[in-house]
């Protein structure tokens, strides 16, 4: 029996919702290694696109930042900052935005910016980044992030990225015409929008978690799918491909991630 | 008005004042420190920064206390955690109050080449169903004149100077780029002066493509050697960026004694050559 | 969705339709020829043709009877004079009539970059003063709002089919542009769909910069290689312009009958490998 | 004593209006001759761009065209068309703009359009190009020109690009703070706007010409100013240079240009 972390599930899962043909824009951290570990696995021809202009880069290890040298040399091309986000990003050009979060709602909605108000923030976090065009431009987008009831909850402090907006039709009616979130994958599970009201439900658990954990994880009301199916756990390819990863990266960066 | 070759110290004197509205741009690459530490070193203060990504070269300049203002999309130790000195700065006023004004990358992005533009503002498809706008001010909509589609606009960036680092300049003082270009040429477009550190000055560029990303020199105020200028961030084809060095900064940052001792040490008793030897230990 | 090599006869049969708007670019430099003659070749008819310059290359389509709509910045010769197609169409409806819209270059190219940008219009300071609004509704103005300055509008160039022509594609169908690269980046980031006609399809690129004006493979349709498919245009590295013949289209053109008889021969009698002949003939 | 034609006069009057400093964005035709034969005379830094992209170009033979490849062969940097129109002739880079005209009038107001009306124009010329952005975005503006009643005409056909507008501060109506033209060279004579009017006002006459000769050929009623100079003859080494100029051309050209 293969041995494995949630997180390298959540990886693994984040990487399999990729398609071969598909042209992501990347965030650092889990996006990135999921992202990769995808072109290390079954979709070798997918285009990463990172937002230091970075189109179609290869890196042999991941990034700390997203401007590492490795992007752009690995990279089939590098364009201009304003370029990236105008012509590529904002020209329709990306099917897949692979983002993070610190909070989240049930509708995708995402906030990066601060925990409590805005102007007396608890918290200060680093701010939206690429993520409010990166949310509305690409075709679909795909969250990936560990389940908590502090970042899964009911009402985010600060819309940092629109997701499904108040659910439904909410979405359009910000004259946004791409899909939004279309997944969000967990440790624990993953989560696909309802056809109509946008709210996410559980479609597949991963192996070993119970319905209880995932409710107790979630700020909002989890609701289920009518079949909910078992995640396949990663395989001892994937494993293997995502452990080398991290390693030659620890390497490569002078300790440890 | 061909660039002017000079020493650092010469050329932020020269160029930059108390008040000034400067963009020190650099993607991750090609982060002009030096100029960062001069910068410090000259006491210049009330300074309005303009970044996309404040990370520790805002950090020292907003914790050395040269900051009134800081306009920003993304302030954080690029895979590392928060700016401890802006935070510090910005929630609790040390060393001294910082407003900030924030934004979206493609809002920064596009700013940037509006300023270059020559536009009084840029407009582009953002911060749609976003919440920014509700706390920016600088941050409308307007509507597309043959659509009807409501568009976002932001002011045009001008700063009074921006500092970039490049790979080479020529003789002639024209400026190269390569790999990550990120804002820069823009940056430099958009501002009314702008100092270029590079890592070297060459006879000329030898065979590059035509289109090259580069600057005339006629484009540029101030040219300086300052050979591993940009580290800890890194220079292309000249050494690596030193994620040692970001990840040290974090408890460094973290605590105002520690970091006045670091700045002290190396930026107030520091000097733009000290930055050679961090180009040597970072090859390869 | 990655772009497919195919013939010309094919790619030009699979993309482009009766009616469509399509924009074939090239800034003097680059301009697809034998994609244009292909288009006539197959008797497309009722295009909006869509060119900064629509010089012999639209002449030539206009003659053919292939538009009904011309959308440009600057009509004629370069160097030798009128464009006598163009201005028979236009002036006497032959062979069929030609409506025109006319902008400015600054407009068109702005109209490409927002095209490219996804936006629905440009926003640019153009236009004042000049007479071209009152007979072009297709140019607006709108205030900015944060300055209240008046800024020209015009909507983005969205062509339902950009052709264009570049040096090289590689075996994975990555595009090579350099030189004067024009707008045909734009036009084909703005475009449905695209085709690119090359000089040589190589293995790889080789040594070239990081930052070099490129296509990646899922951005482009189909890629053709025709040897020589910009002449009477050049292509930096392979042939020169051939002045001679842009001289010599003048008489052509001239003349309805002259003009058909050189049609018959050189196009409906020809075909995308004549023009490997005019590479050799203009070379060195 | 030296011989020269009036259009070398002309062109050698142009050459000198341009200084070393110079950025000059060129048009095809008279403006690039005049412009290169400063540039191989008194201005060798002169930095002069065509609007096909080319920045700093030192061609050794005039293009036919305004793409020619030796523009890019012999250029600085080349940059696409877009950035061209918009980092550097709007974003204010360029300190002198260079046109010609069929049609002018007292004001400096050029058309290049149509002579006649513009749905049933008598003559179709091709168009504004990027004159009319380089009328308004450019330092200021040089006008080069034979002179003739056809051309110089009271009230012309079709406004394509900017001048003084009515004249006086009328150009600063349009939001325009860029000087407009300030100089306009003939085969006849200099003139330059008048400091309030800005109407043109003949300043220099070419040796050998006439005040009648220069009202016959205009449509407007001429000013002199109360100085008028008479513009001083070309050098040799200015016609040498210019003379092996048009000669290297003619021979890159295959043929008389």
């Amino acid at each position: 029996m293969v041995e494995y972390t949630p997180t390298e599930m959540m990886t693994v899962s984040a990487a399999r919702a990729l398609k071969n043909d598909d042209v992501c824009f990347v965030g650092i951290g889990m996006p990135s290694a999921a992202c990769n570990l995808a072109r290390l696995t079954h979709a070798p021809d997918i285009t990463l696109i990172y937002e230091s202009g970075t189109i179609g880069t290869k890196p042999d290890v991941l990034p700390l930042s997203i401007g590492d040298g490795e992007l752009c040399e690995t990279a089939v091309n590098t364009v201009a900052v304003p370029e990236m986000f105008r012509y590529w990003l904002q020209g329709g050009k990306i099917s897949v935005g692979f983002l993070g979060a610190a909070q989240l709602d049930k509708y995708g909605n995402i906030n990066t910016t601060v925990i409590g108000d805005y102007d007396n923030p608890k918290v200060r976090l680093p701010g939206g980044g690429g993520a409010p065009e990166i949310a509305t431009s690409c075709g679909e987008v795909f969250l990936v992030m560990k389940q908590s009831k502090r970042g899964f909850v009911e009402k985010i402090d600060f819309v940092t990225s629109l997701g499904h907006g108040k659910g439904g039709n909410d979405r359009a009616s910000y004259g946004v015409d791409t899909k939004g979130p279309s997944r969000l994958i967990t440790d624990l599970c993953i989560m696909e929008p309802h056809p109509e009201g946008k709210q996410f439900v559980v479609t597949s658990i991963h192996p070993g978690v119970t319905r209880e954990e995932i409710i107790e994880n979630t700020g909002w009301d989890v609701e289920f799918a009518d079949e909910v199916a078992e995640t396949a756990i990663p395989s001892e390819k994937e494993l293997q491909v995502l452990r080398e990863l991290h390693a030659r990266t620890a390497k490569a960066h002078g300790d440890q991630q | 008005m061909v660039a002017r070759f000079m020493s650092l110290k010469e050329a932020v004197a020269s160029c930059v004042k108390d008040g000034d509205t400067i963009s020190m741009e650099g993607f991750t690459h090609l982060i002009p420190h030096a100029a960062g530490h001069e910068i410090i070193r000259q006491g210049i203060k009330n300074l309005t920064l303009v970044r996309m990504t404040p990370d520790v070269i805002y950090d020292q300049l907003i914790g050395a206390g040269c900051a009134k203002k800081l306009i920003f999309s993304w302030g954080g130790n690029p895979g590392v955690g928060s700016l401890h000195r802006l935070r510090d700065a910005y929630e609790k006023s040390w060393p001294t109050k910082l407003e900030i004004e924030e934004h979206s990358h493609a809002a920064m992005a596009n700013a940037y080449d509006a300023g270059a533009a020559g536009l009084p503002c840029a407009v582009f498809k953002g911060y749609r169903g976003a919440e920014l706008p509700r706390v920016n001010p600088n941050i409308k909509f307007i509507e597309c004149p043959f659509t009807g589609e409501s568009l976002a606009a932001v002011p045009a960036i001008r700063p009074d100077v921006t500092v970039v680092h490049a790979q080479k300049a020529n003789k002639k003082g024209d400026v190269l780029f390569e790999g990550i270009v990120g804002v820069q040429k823009e940056a430099v477009l958009a501002a009314k002066k702008s100092i270029i550190t590079v890592e070297e000055i060459v006879d000329d560029f030898g065979d590059i493509s035509p289109n090259a990303v580069m600057l005339p020199n006629w484009a540029v105020t101030a040219i300086v050697e300052v050979p591993g200028g940009a580290h800890p961030s890194y220079a292309q084809g000249y050494y690596k960026r030193d994620n040692a060095f970001y990840k040290a900064w974090d408890p460094i940052a973290r605590d105002r004694e520690t970091f006045q001792a670091w700045l002290e040490e190396h930026v107030i008793n520091g000097g733009p050559e000290d930055f050679a030897a961090k180009r040597e230990a970072n090859k390869g």
